[in-house]
């Protein structure tokens, strides 16, 4: 304290009034956005790599090292059979994560992007070239890609908005709006029940009679656009053997005629 | 009235119900969800009185919540401008004056000693992290300077002066906003925002060199999780070349100023006979006069290669207390200059295992924080965990003053006293 | 019954309103027309009869219906100045330079919920806003804004309005003790203390300048420091000046003297149970009374809307005068507008090509226009009217002493409360005793006339 | 390791000290009894070579067999922490001699261990829950918690569905007590 009185006073006012003329240290949020440090950690952002993929692998390591438990995973399992949900339980996960992966840019888990696997990029690059790289060309583009790959990779797509600059929510609208493009292989699926009963009733013979009308056998894989593979549960309420195809019980089914019902489907989704 | 059920709580010995509870007129028009507040319009004088509803548990309590002719009791907090968090003071007034008072503290109590029990050496430094929220920082180098003399960890140099560097910028991100915050609770608007400026400085440049703003989870068992960067050298530098002036100017505000002055001078004060025997650390035990600063009395990491003073004042006031957290930013600004004169090269990280598993023992890790001496007592019996993972936190012993410090008080002393105590209820209540 | 709601639910939205609407408007057009035969001429002769009485309810009017958009500036002004101060923007997103910004809190008080808490006496506790609120806006009544612009000219002015100003600590006492809530007891008690305190020196620090001015009505006090800025009573009495405003800063409960809203220690004080309109009334009236503690100290010590030097204006500009050519310059002002928008507009057009829209360079060519009429309207106005003048240089010394307490509240901490009244008795009393003193020993040493008027 | 301070101990407490005192960087550890306690901390408190003046910690320790109270002291007579550990304290009464006589600031250490531990620490003006509600019975930090026990004990029973016991919840309302809480079972 000063020995005039009131010059602490008149000392603080003119420090205020001087600041009343200084330039202010506010940021202007969404006009100006600060410098956000390279090494900031506080991104709610899953990152990409240089060609627009993702680079979570979902090994879940980043979930189980989470000492308060606030990272949480879902997904299908190593073998590609269940959705299997990782994180501590808790009431509508399954929701949270899909609305979670909204926010973060990404499409929600269908079964598109669940199978997503590299594709090879020249057939594209060779339709985009064509179109000449150009966005607003969306539709003929990616209906010339699913005449060329049968259906709409995932990959191509996000090469798609990678090259084109269009924004990946942007095609993936568009691929999702027009019932004509698919994000699936035109592929039919036979499952053939093995649980107890059903081997006792026969399914094993029906599987192998399907099996040799398909030109494949259980678990090898798809021949002509229709796979043979093991139904993981029975479905409740039908009846033994059970043979489905895309989820629907063929219940008419016999082992007499499985092979020429096997081939005649293999026919008829060659074309 | 239904009979009240004997309650198979543990009591101290010597505690017995003082106050019995009487019954209240009108039974049956009570809402159904606060039993106290009765729905017909007959409303008691005692309705919000903050008397609890339980038997007094101890002598000390039950003397507290009988009131003597002319006093009222009047809650402070926990939700109040003025208490720097979830603190509830319970104060017994005679007018503006203040009796007693009753600190009632556990509205942010997580359990993190539990959480520590049960989570790995790397782990226990995120769930320390949030406990003093203003200077993360120094928690964490308390719980790793524990956890280094259990493992017998030799940290790098570097390692060691990087601590130092970020340490001293985050202290004195803590004192600029205590001053702003004292100043707040002085009814000064600007001080705070002036205050802010200056921690949003160091913050963002704390967040270039750790990653995140607040709650940095920066240092590890054996060095610190990375490097110095270019950009938080940039910004170091920038900052650097202005902030003595800067706070020079910012403390000016204040310092002289007649008002504050005379409401800071001569209340509260803590003398040096009564700090000791509270076991008050920190700006708070040196403005009484005594020179204890764990990184001269004690002294850990590089601090005793470093030149710096400890200012200490003889008066014990809020105004004392003020002061030594001004010099203190001054003695900070000079070793953060030193360290980068001196800065040496190498790793900032000693090798370890990925799973650690101290053989067992017990370590006790202290360093000076900005409010005092944050200790970490560890505990182990050769697993991967802690078996007792102890915390202690310079705010709640300077907090415990409180109740000596105010009686005698005017009611808006208790805001000049508790701020400048400068509790954080983050780690009170732990 | 049934008929008449079984119709009414039939009926649609539009037919609903026509309904409701189209009674409504007959009854009001034949009451129009009652009203103008039977009810207006007996009312204009009775007006023209009682002419002051129409002078009081228009000043009455017109003062209730300024202070609103008074306090409205005040906040904003505070909001803005304050934030600047505080190296801050302040309010920049509603309105130009967020100037809308107080409009939106006056519609945020508005559509609140407004509650009384249990055990709250809810008379007292609605009344209290409405006394503190008229006790302000009624002191309005006597301030001079300029010549012939006042509600009224009191003999005992100055008195009344430290009369009405005092009132306002009922309110602030009666909503401190009916809010049922010791945080609003504590802060009504103290006000309580600290007006009473603070009232006796900011009266007598003023009878100085009843002296000197020979009376207490505020027009004659103010005339009589006309002249130029040496004629103001500020330089006769600085020391006077001095206790008023520390006193008028405690009595408009402002920083430093703010203890009966002090946030920190008693939330909010007598105002912590209000919400809504009931805590917008105490707000205005707090605003409200910044302006008037500012605007009665450019009165008294200032020269009130006393230009501060030798001004040679108004002219008489006789083609301005509304009875003999003047009421023709609105249309031809009018003409000028229209003429001038479209000259700009078509530039506009021309030059800007095809980024401007026909609407929207017009639209800017009104706007270049009407500003520059308004302008060149009221700088006309200012040269003409000598009441144009006054409220112009009333209102720039006046928003000068709101800057300083806006100033203030951004710099200073609050003063304890004991302080607040040590200052107050031991230093503030004495100080303005001792100025009454020397002014009364002044003017019989010097023998200056005592003109009473 | 200060080996002046252990011989100084050595010297002034050889009577109380159980065991042998340990040294381990810059901590010098010795073990007492708990009736010893207030003896032995006003020995190294008010003696001359001693001077331990500040109480740095009080912490409670549950070792899962017995209880101990844990003390850290510094003195500028020894570069070493001090650290005492009363111990063989007994898990099912634990009642440990009061601190306070010394440092009034054990008062809330001692309130604290109280809450997590339960110990009892006699001489104690105000020893009370600090931490946890008043109505809350259980000692979180001892080792036999366990979560759904403390949580069918608590009044916020059945609130939170981590915490919610096994069995049907039943909640009891007793208005009169001000509390709501599961009955007894």
């Amino acid at each position: 304290m000063s020995f005039i009185p009131g010059l602490g006073i008149a000392k603080g006012m003119a420090l205020t009034l001087r600041r009343f003329f200084a330039p202010k240290a506010t940021i202007q949020y969404p006009e100006t956005r600060p410098d956000i440090a390279v090494r900031f950690r506080g991104r709610l952002q899953l990152l990409y790599d240089e060609f627009g993929n993702l680079k979570c692998e979902t090994c879940f390591q980043c979930a189980q090292a989470c000492p308060v438990e606030c990272i949480d995973m879902g997904g299908p399992d190593t073998k590609g059979r269940f959705y299997t949900h990782w994180g501590p339980a808790e009431t509508y996960g399954e929701r949270r994560e899909e609305s979670a992966l909204r926010r973060s840019g990404r499409p929600v888990p269908d079964q598109a992007y669940v199978h997503f696997e590299p594709i090879d990029l020249a057939a594209l690059e060779e339709i985009l070239a064509a179109r000449d790289y150009d966005p607003g060309e969306m539709l003929p583009i990616l209906e010339e890609v699913q005449a060329s790959y049968g259906y709409l990779p995932i990959a191509a797509i996000k090469h798609i908005s990678h090259v084109t600059g269009a924004s990946y929510a942007l095609v993936y609208g568009t691929a999702t709006y027009y019932s004509h493009l698919s994000f699936e292989r035109r592929t039919r699926t036979v499952a053939v029940c093995r649980c107890t009963s059903c081997l006792l009733a026969g399914s094993g013979r029906i599987a192998n009679a399907i099996g040799e009308g398909l030109g494949t056998k259980l678990g090898g894989g798809p021949a002509g656009g229709v796979a043979l593979e093991q139904l993981p549960n029975h479905v409740p309420g039908a009846s033994s053997p059970l043979v489905t195809l895309d989820g629907k019980p063929q219940l008419e089914l016999t082992e007499a005629s499985a092979a020429a019902w096997s081939r005649s489907l293999a026919r008829k989704t060659v074309a | 009235m239904p009979t009240r059920p004997a309650r198979p709580t543990t009591r101290a010995a010597g505690a017995r119900p003082a106050r019995p509870v009487e019954p209240r007129p009108s039974e049956q028009q009570r809402s159904e969800d606060d039993p106290r507040i009765m729905l017909d319009r007959e409303i008691s004088a005692d309705l919000y009185e903050p008397i609890p509803p339980y038997p007094t548990r101890t002598e000390r309590e039950g003397e507290f919540y009988t009131r003597g002719d002319g006093e009222m009791f009047i809650n402070i907090g926990p939700h109040h401008p003025a208490t720097h968090g979830v603190l509830r003071l319970v104060l017994k007034l005679s007018g503006e004056q203040i009796v007693d008072v009753d600190p009632v503290l556990g509205y942010l109590h997580r359990g993190v000693e539990k959480i520590c029990e049960n989570s790995d050496y790397y782990h226990v430094i995120d769930q320390v992290d949030p406990l003093e929220y203003v200077s993360s920082l120094f928690q964490e180098w308390a719980a790793v300077l524990s956890f280094e003399k259990l493992m017998d960890v030799e940290v790098p140099r570097r390692a060691e002066y990087i601590r130092v560097l970020s340490g001293e910028l985050l202290r004195i991100a803590s004192h600029t906003l205590y001053i702003g915050f004292l100043a707040l609770d002085l009814g000064g608007l600007t001080p705070i925002l002036y205050s802010f400026i200056e921690r949003d400085e160091i913050v963002e440049m704390l967040a270039a060199l750790t990653g995140a703003r607040m709650l940095f989870n920066y240092f590890r068992i054996g060095g610190v999780n990375g490097d110095l960067n270019h950009e938080f050298m940039s910004r170091l530098g920038d900052w650097m070349s202005r902030a003595a002036k800067q706070t020079e100017a910012d403390a000016a505000l204040l310092n002289e100023n007649e008002i504050f002055v005379r409401r800071t001078r001569g209340v509260g004060v803590l003398d040096r006979a009564t700090a000791l025997r509270f076991g008050v650390t920190g700006g708070n035990l040196r403005a009484a006069g005594v020179p204890f600063d764990i990184r001269r009395a004690h002294p850990y990491s590089i601090y005793p290669e470093l030149d710096f003073n400890i200012p200490t004042r003889d008066e014990g006031d809020s105004l004392a207390r003020y002061l030594i957290r001004v010099d203190e930013v001054r003695e900070s600004i000079k070793i953060i200059d030193q360290c980068l004169h001196n800065m040496p090269d190498g790793p900032v990280m000693a090798k370890l295992p990925r799973l650690l598993r101290p053989r067992p023992g017990r370590a006790w890790g202290a360093c000076e924080g900005p409010r005092g001496m944050l200790g970490v007592y560890t505990i182990s019996d050769g697993s991967d965990q802690p078996f007792r993972f102890r915390i202690h936190d310079p705010s709640f012993m300077n907090l415990e003053t409180v109740p000596t410090l105010l009686p005698g008080n005017l009611l808006a002393d208790t805001m000049t006293i508790v701020a400048s105590l400068d509790p954080v209820l983050g780690g009170i209540d732990k | 019954m049934t008929l008449a709601a079984r119709t009414w639910g039939r009926m649609s939205l539009t037919a609903r309103l026509t309904a409701i609407l189209l009674p409504l408007a007959v009854l009001l057009a034949i009451g129009t027309v009652v009203g103008i035969v039977f009810i207006l001429p007996p009312t204009i002769d009775f007006l023209g009869a009682n002419l002051p009485l129409v002078r009081f309810g228009v000043a009455v009017v017109g003062i209730l219906v300024l202070t609103i958009p008074t306090a409205f500036v005040l906040i904003y002004l505070e909001l803005k100045i304050i934030a600047r101060m505080n190296l801050r923007v302040g309010p920049n997103r509603i309105g130009p330079w967020g100037a809308a910004m107080s409009l939106v809190h006056g519609f945020k008080v508005l559509s609140k919920e407004d509650f009384a808490p249990t055990g709250a006496d809810i008379t007292v506790f609605t009344l209290a806003p409405v006394v503190t609120f008229l006790a302000s806006v009624m002191t309005l009544l006597v301030i001079p804004f300029a010549p012939g612009i006042f509600g009224q000219d009191l003999n005992i002015g100055l008195l009344y309005f430290f009369a009405m100003s005092g009132l306002s600590v009922l309110g602030l006492l009666m909503a401190g003790w009916a809010s049922f809530n010791k945080y609003s007891l504590l802060g009504g008690l103290r006000s309580a203390a600290q007006i009473v305190s603070y009232e006796i020196p900011l009266t007598v620090s003023v009878v100085g300048v009843i002296l000197l001015a020979g009376t207490m009505s505020m027009n004659h006090i103010v005339l009589s420091q006309s002249g130029s800025a040496l004629d103001w009573f500020a330089f006769k009495q600085p020391l006077a000046v001095l206790i008023f405003f520390i006193a008028a800063t405690a009595e408009a409960n402002r920083t430093p003297f703010d203890m009966t809203e002090a946030d920190s220690e008693i939330v909010a004080g007598f105002a912590t149970e209000y919400s809504g309109m009931r805590f917008g009334f105490f707000f205005f009236a707090e605003y409200v009374n910044v302006f008037i503690v500012s605007a009665l100290l450019v009165t008294i010590f200032f020269g009130g809307w006393t230009a501060p030097f030798n001004w040679p204006w108004p002219y008489n500009l006789n083609w301005l005068d509304a009875s003999g050519i003047g009421i023709l310059w609105i249309p031809i002002v009018l003409v000028v507008l229209f003429v001038a928008t479209d000259i700009l507009g078509a530039a506009v057009w021309l030059i800007g090509g095809r980024e401007w829209s026909a609407p929207a360079a017009f639209g800017l060519g009104f706007l270049i226009a009407g500003a520059g009429v308004t302008a060149a309207v009221g700088l006309a106005c200012f040269i003409a009217f000598d009441w144009v003048q006054g409220i112009f240089w009333f209102m720039a010394k006046t928003y000068v002493f709101v800057f300083t307490f806006v100033w203030m509240r951004g710099t200073l901490p609050r003063v304890r409360v004991d302080q607040l009244m040590g200052f107050a008795w031991k230093w503030l009393l004495p100080a303005s005793l001792l100025n009454l003193f020397v002014t009364a020993a002044a003017i019989l040493i010097l023998n200056q006339p005592v003109t009473p008027r | 390791m200060d080996r002046n301070l252990k011989r100084r101990l050595e010297a002034r407490l050889d009577a109380q000290i159980q065991g042998p005192i340990r040294q381990r960087h810059d901590q010098t550890e010795i073990r007492i009894k708990p009736g010893d306690a207030p003896d032995v901390l006003r020995t190294v408190h008010d003696s001359v070579d001693l001077r331990f003046e500040i109480l740095a910690d009080l912490a409670g320790v549950d070792t899962g067999a017995e209880m101990q109270v844990v003390y850290h002291l510094w003195s500028e007579t020894s570069p070493d922490w001090l650290r005492i550990i009363v111990d063989g304290i007994s898990r099912d009464d634990p009642r440990c001699p009061s601190a306070t006589f010394l440092w009034t600031g054990a008062e809330w250490l001692e309130r604290e261990a109280y809450d997590m531990f339960g110990i009892i620490f006699e001489g104690n003006r105000d020893l009370r829950r600090i931490f946890m509600p008043p109505d809350y019975t259980s000692f979180p930090l001892r080792k036999d918690f366990l979560l759904p026990d403390d949580a069918a004990r608590s009044p916020g029973e059945g609130v939170r569905h981590i915490e919610r016991p096994y069995g049907p919840a039943v909640v009891a309302d007793d208005p009169a007590a001000g509390v709501r809480r599961a009955p007894a079972s």
